[in-house]
């Protein structure tokens, strides 16, 4: 290897391994500045290799230009748009005719949580069911904030949101304070479709990601293999784009995220330890969208991630203690 | 153009015996157009289909309204429809039945009955009430439109197998053999 | 996987393929975002100890690795200053660009 | 080697055809199976469910080697064939009705990347009201979304048109997806007797398989399909500007491969259709009917009728409805003094049928060639599944007749009002 970063320095394993690997987007895309999805998919491509198709749904992934303009590409593997609806349905059609073929070709989507959780989480659910051999990520950034920063199925609660704005309220009800429903939880749904492979990840553990994309590559091959990588958006969620890590790390520190990751034979298992962890404001604080919070929502969202994390690791528990 | 009409109830077969007896038709080197009628045939509803039959192709794709002939393989299902609207005068009614003609109330356009204690039968062969594979024996035997050959060969095509096969055939004999038919002489001509 | 490196593009006058077809792209985006940026990172190559952690949170990817240091392709660096906030030795500064 | 290779390989004798007796449904599945598909996507429905069960069982028998892919509705199952045929595959499915309209995103973007997939419309009126009887409305709603459409009229038909619907699509002067309407209920469950062609000379027929020569999603060809194209300045409104014409040429190259495709059809399986626009008893005729679909059977017994009644009447039935067969309809039109187009669905807009709404665009450009105006008028009968008879044609023709000496309703007729 060529690479000289240091080894006694952990991250420095990956670049050591991967740092001379292509990179195999276009060198300017347009993410935000400070982009954590651009971040991701970068990672994500590199690691999964050019034998590859990619499907990216409508979404910032494509929003930045990966599937590119009028002419150009942002992307140096086959890549297309899906409809925002159909990514798992079109890219099952990809995989099963070179499975056919008796080629070798891994077929990755990298998706938002709008397409995969709202609109799209039909085909979802289907090419899970039916164990099509892929690799589905989310990457979830809590909103439909390629389009406007609008509210998703995947915004927590109390999450200002362009359509789920601060307002003085009117006759009929009390004044608005964010979105007033909790996040659907997409990686347990997908756990409970016995997935071949399902985790949670997050950019700032990126050693954690590595092993899991390595694994989630890996069951794509005889089966459907999910990760959900929770991604902050400095500009959907009001963060200086330099905090993007730190964000990203207090939302694990806080609970608000765990990283787990699941198997039908080895059941789910917590990647990063759940105890003792920072209370949430920690998190909230770091970033605009929750400014508004009241005392009592910001109890609400408290009450909820303790509850999440006695749910989950009840999952686990059966897994392995029980 | 002969036409005819399947009266039964859903789950009697009335559909597949229509699309066995097209069969044995082509196997004699006819045409025959069959066509169910479409509902929600649940199990136990009174269903319809159609069949005609010519020596030269059909087009109409249509249901039919004058048929030549009725085949009614139910014998209690003439208290809820009225199997005879629009039976041509001197049609000809083959009817799953225990009872002798002079029990049935038949309207002038019938001028030939065949009749078949097809139930009975159907309990011996398949320990159930299966009319539909006898009463082809029995339009066979009444009409001579189609010869029992030609419906035994449609059968061995068709989905059936094994021992549903010989059960059927069994059928398709018995109800050839056991249909008694009758003309009816009107003392006023058309 | 055991290929690292992209595949040639497609090409579609090679392949005399109709360009007006389904709609496809074939040349890669020359867009570079490095005009984006109003803070630049700046190494302080005495501090840097190559623990590759700027190239590991560095969105566009635009780290380089150098004899004793890393620095940054500012084509497409669009001075985000993530590096210089996860940089453990405080080695990256961000400057305005004006200066 | 010679000049003399201009000349067509002859076509040899066909293998004895097998004859059976099948539903409308299974003839499309029989037909799916001899064009070897790789791909096939199914989800059921009202009246279609039969011919996906067939296709089914054709496979568990071993006797069509595809992938079936048993997706979750029907939006996922053209999906899933979006993302075969730009691998490579050869694809088909089938759907009707309420299923065609939750298939509507994906099935607007198939013309559009020029995939050549054929899809049976088993054809269902549509709702509401509630009813999965059959009609055309479900097809003729989506007339304008650049796939061919093809209606048949009898079983056989359905088989032969279905087998033939793959080479027109994967034409490389056409590539795009192709419609075969068969009419739900009286086509998809009528039984007739057809004649089964032997699997070698579909082979033959059918050529050497390309189907994503244009567009790939393969590692080894990297592209990006499907980029954002257009946007006001730039390149962007001459780029899109070139596809749609594309889109809107392949089309009207169709109509030429339609007809060609039919005639090596006739060629080599000894059963002649007319490709675009029947003419049935129109040489000598003063008047015409038009018709689509199955209707047409009972239509042309009526005009037989009628015809030994004295009434000069001929027949019109269109067979390609997309791309509309313009000057097909000319040449049949310019024969006759008067029209009566019966209709299977509604257009809304117009309050007439939506084939007689197309018909009145070839009026008008017949009017100025010729100077005189033909007198026609609209029927619709047919809906939700109700029959269209002999004596429904009658009432059509009587009705015509008069136009050709009196004025033309405005509105339509429902034959079915009062049955």
């Amino acid at each position: 290897c060529s690479k000289g970063a240091l080894t006694y320095v952990t991250t420095a394993n990956i670049y050591n391994e991967v740092g001379d690997w292509e990179d195999l987007f276009a060198p300017g895309l347009a993410g935000c500045q400070g982009c954590n999805t651009e971040l991701l998919m970068r990672h994500t491509l590199r690691r999964v290799g050019p034998d590859t198709v990619l499907a990216t749904p409508p979404g910032c992934v494509p929003g930045m230009g990966s599937v590119g303009f009028n002419g150009t590409t942002g992307t140096k593997v086959p890549v297309f748009h899906p409809l925002l609806t159909n990514t798992a349905a079109m890219l099952a059609g990809v995989k099963r005719q070179f499975k056919r073929m008796g080629r070798d070709v891994t077929a990755l989507a990298i998706a938002g949580d709008g397409g995969a959780s709202d609109v799209g989480f039909q085909s979802l659910s289907g090419a899970a069911e039916r164990g099509e051999q892929m690799l589905f990520m989310v990457v979830d950034n809590e909103g439909y904030m390629n389009t406007g920063m609008q509210r998703s199925s995947c915004t927590p609660y109390g999450a200002w949101t362009s359509t789920t704005p601060i307002g003085a309220g009117c006759s009929a009800g009390q004044p608005a304070q964010g979105k007033t429903q909790d996040a659907k939880n997409l990686p347990l749904l997908m756990v409970n479709h016995r997935c071949a492979y399902v985790a949670t990840a997050s950019t700032a553990y990126m050693e954690d990601l590595y092993a899991k994309l390595d694994r989630a590559i890996e069951a794509s091959k005889t089966g459907f293999a999910y990760v959900h990588v929770y991604s902050p958006c400095t500009t959907g969620w009001r963060f200086p784009s330099d905090q993007n890590m730190e964000v990203a790390r207090k939302a694990v520190e806080t609970n608000f995220v765990m990283l787990w990751e699941f198997t039908p034979s080895e059941g789910l298992r917590f990647s990063r330890s759940v105890d003792d962890p920072l209370p949430v404001t920690d998190y909230l604080k770091a970033m605009g969208r929750f400014r508004h919070l009241s005392p009592e929502q910001i109890e609400h969202i408290q009450g909820k991630v303790v509850e999440n994390s006695k749910f989950i690791q009840r999952f686990s528990e059966q897994a392995h203690g029980g | 153009m002969y036409e005819v009409r399947f009266h039964g109830r859903g789950g009697q077969g009335s559909v597949l015996a229509s699309g066995i007896l097209a069969a044995a038709l082509v196997e004699e080197g006819k045409y025959a157009v069959s066509i169910p009628s479409f509902g929600f045939e649940r199990r136990g509803a009174p269903v319809v289909s159609f069949l005609r039959a010519s020596e030269r192709p059909i087009r109409q794709l249509t249901n039919i309204y004058n048929p030549d002939c009725l085949i009614c393989v139910d014998p209690t299902l003439t208290r809820s429809v009225d199997i005879f609207a629009g039976l041509k005068p001197g049609g000809t009614l083959i009817q799953a039945t225990h009872k002798p003609l002079a029990e049935l109330v038949l309207p002038d356009t019938v001028g030939r009955v065949g009749l078949c204690d097809a139930v009975k039968i159907a309990l011996e062969v398949f320990r159930r009430p299966i009319t539909n594979t006898l009463m082809l024996g029995a339009f066979a035997k009444t009409t001579g439109v189609v010869s029992l050959d030609a419906l035994k060969r449609a059968l061995e095509h068709s989905d059936f197998r094994d021992a549903g096969l010989a059960q059927n055939m069994t059928a398709l004999e018995r109800g050839y053999a056991e249909t008694t038919v009758h003309q009816i002489e009107r003392r006023v001509a058309a | 996987m055991s290929r690292h490196q992209s595949y040639p593009l497609f090409n579609l006058e090679q392949a005399n393929v109709p360009d007006d077809l389904c709609p496809v792209a074939t040349d890669i985006s020359p867009m570079l975002p490095g005009d984006w940026r109003s803070q630049r990172p700046v190494v302080d190559r005495d501090k840097c100890v190559k623990c590759a952690v700027c190239w590991l949170y560095c969105p566009v990817q635009c780290v380089e690795e150098h004899a004793a240091w890393f620095d940054f392709n500012l084509n497409t660096c669009k001075g985000c200053g993530i590096c210089a906030t996860e940089c453990p030795q405080r080695a990256i500064t961000m400057i305005g660009e004006a200066q | 080697m010679s000049t003399t290779t201009l000349e067509k390989p002859a076509v040899s004798a066909p293998k004895k055809q097998k004859v059976m007796l099948c539903e409308g449904n299974e003839a499309a599945a029989l037909a799916v199976a001899l064009a070897r598909p790789d791909m096939v996507a199914v989800y059921p429905i009202t009246p279609q469910s039969s011919l996906v069960e067939h296709v089914a069982s054709l496979i568990a028998d071993g006797k069509m080697d595809a992938d079936i892919v048993d997706a979750e509705g029907e939006h996922s199952v053209l999906s899933v064939l979006q993302g075969g045929a730009l691998a490579g595959a050869r694809t088909y499915t089938a759907t009707c009705g309420p299923g065609l309209a939750f298939m509507f995103e994906p099935y607007f973007r198939t013309s559009g990347m020029r995939l050549p997939i054929v899809m049976s419309i088993v054809t269902r009126d549509g709702i509401t009201p509630q009813c999965v009887w059959g009609g055309h409305q479900d097809a003729m709603t989506v007339r304008e979304v650049g796939w061919v459409q093809i209606y048949c009229e009898t079983v056989q038909e359905v088989l032969d048109t279905t087998v033939m619907a793959f080479r027109i699509a994967e034409d490389h002067d056409v590539m795009l997806p192709v419609n075969i309407c068969l009419d739900g209920n009286y086509l998809s469950y009528g039984t007739a007797r057809i004649e089964l062609p032997d699997q070698s000379d579909v082979d033959a027929f059918m050529g050497t398989k390309d189907v994503n020569w244009h567009v790939a999603l393969d590692p080894l060809k990297p592209m990006a399909v499907d980029p954002l194209t257009g946007g006001a300045g730039g390149k962007g409104p001459a780029t899109f500007v070139r596809y749609r014409k594309s889109q809107c040429r392949g089309m009207q190259n169709a109509l030429g491969v339609i007809e060609a495709v039919h005639a090596e059809w006739a060629e080599r399986f000894g059963r002649s259709y007319a490709p675009l626009v029947e003419e049935y008893r129109l040489d000598d005729a003063d008047f015409a009917i038009m018709t689509l679909g199955s209707m047409t059977g009972a239509a042309k017994d009526a005009v037989d009728e009628a015809r030994e009644a004295g009434k000069k009447v001929g027949l019109i039935k269109i067979k390609t409805f997309s791309p509309f067969p313009v000057e097909a309809l000319m040449r049949a039109l310019s024969k006759v003094r008067a029209l009566g187009v019966v209709d299977r669905s509604v257009g809304f807009r117009w309050n007439c049928g939506p084939m007689y709404q197309e018909v009145l665009g070839v009026l008008y450009r017949l009017a100025r060639e010729s100077g005189t105006v033909l007198p026609a008028m609209s029927f619709i009968g047919g809906l939700a599944g109700a029959d269209i008879t002999i004596p429904h044609f009658h009432r059509v023709i009587d009705a015509t007749e008069r136009l050709l000496d009196g004025p033309a309703p405005t509105e339509p007729v429902w034959l079915n009002e009062n049955d």
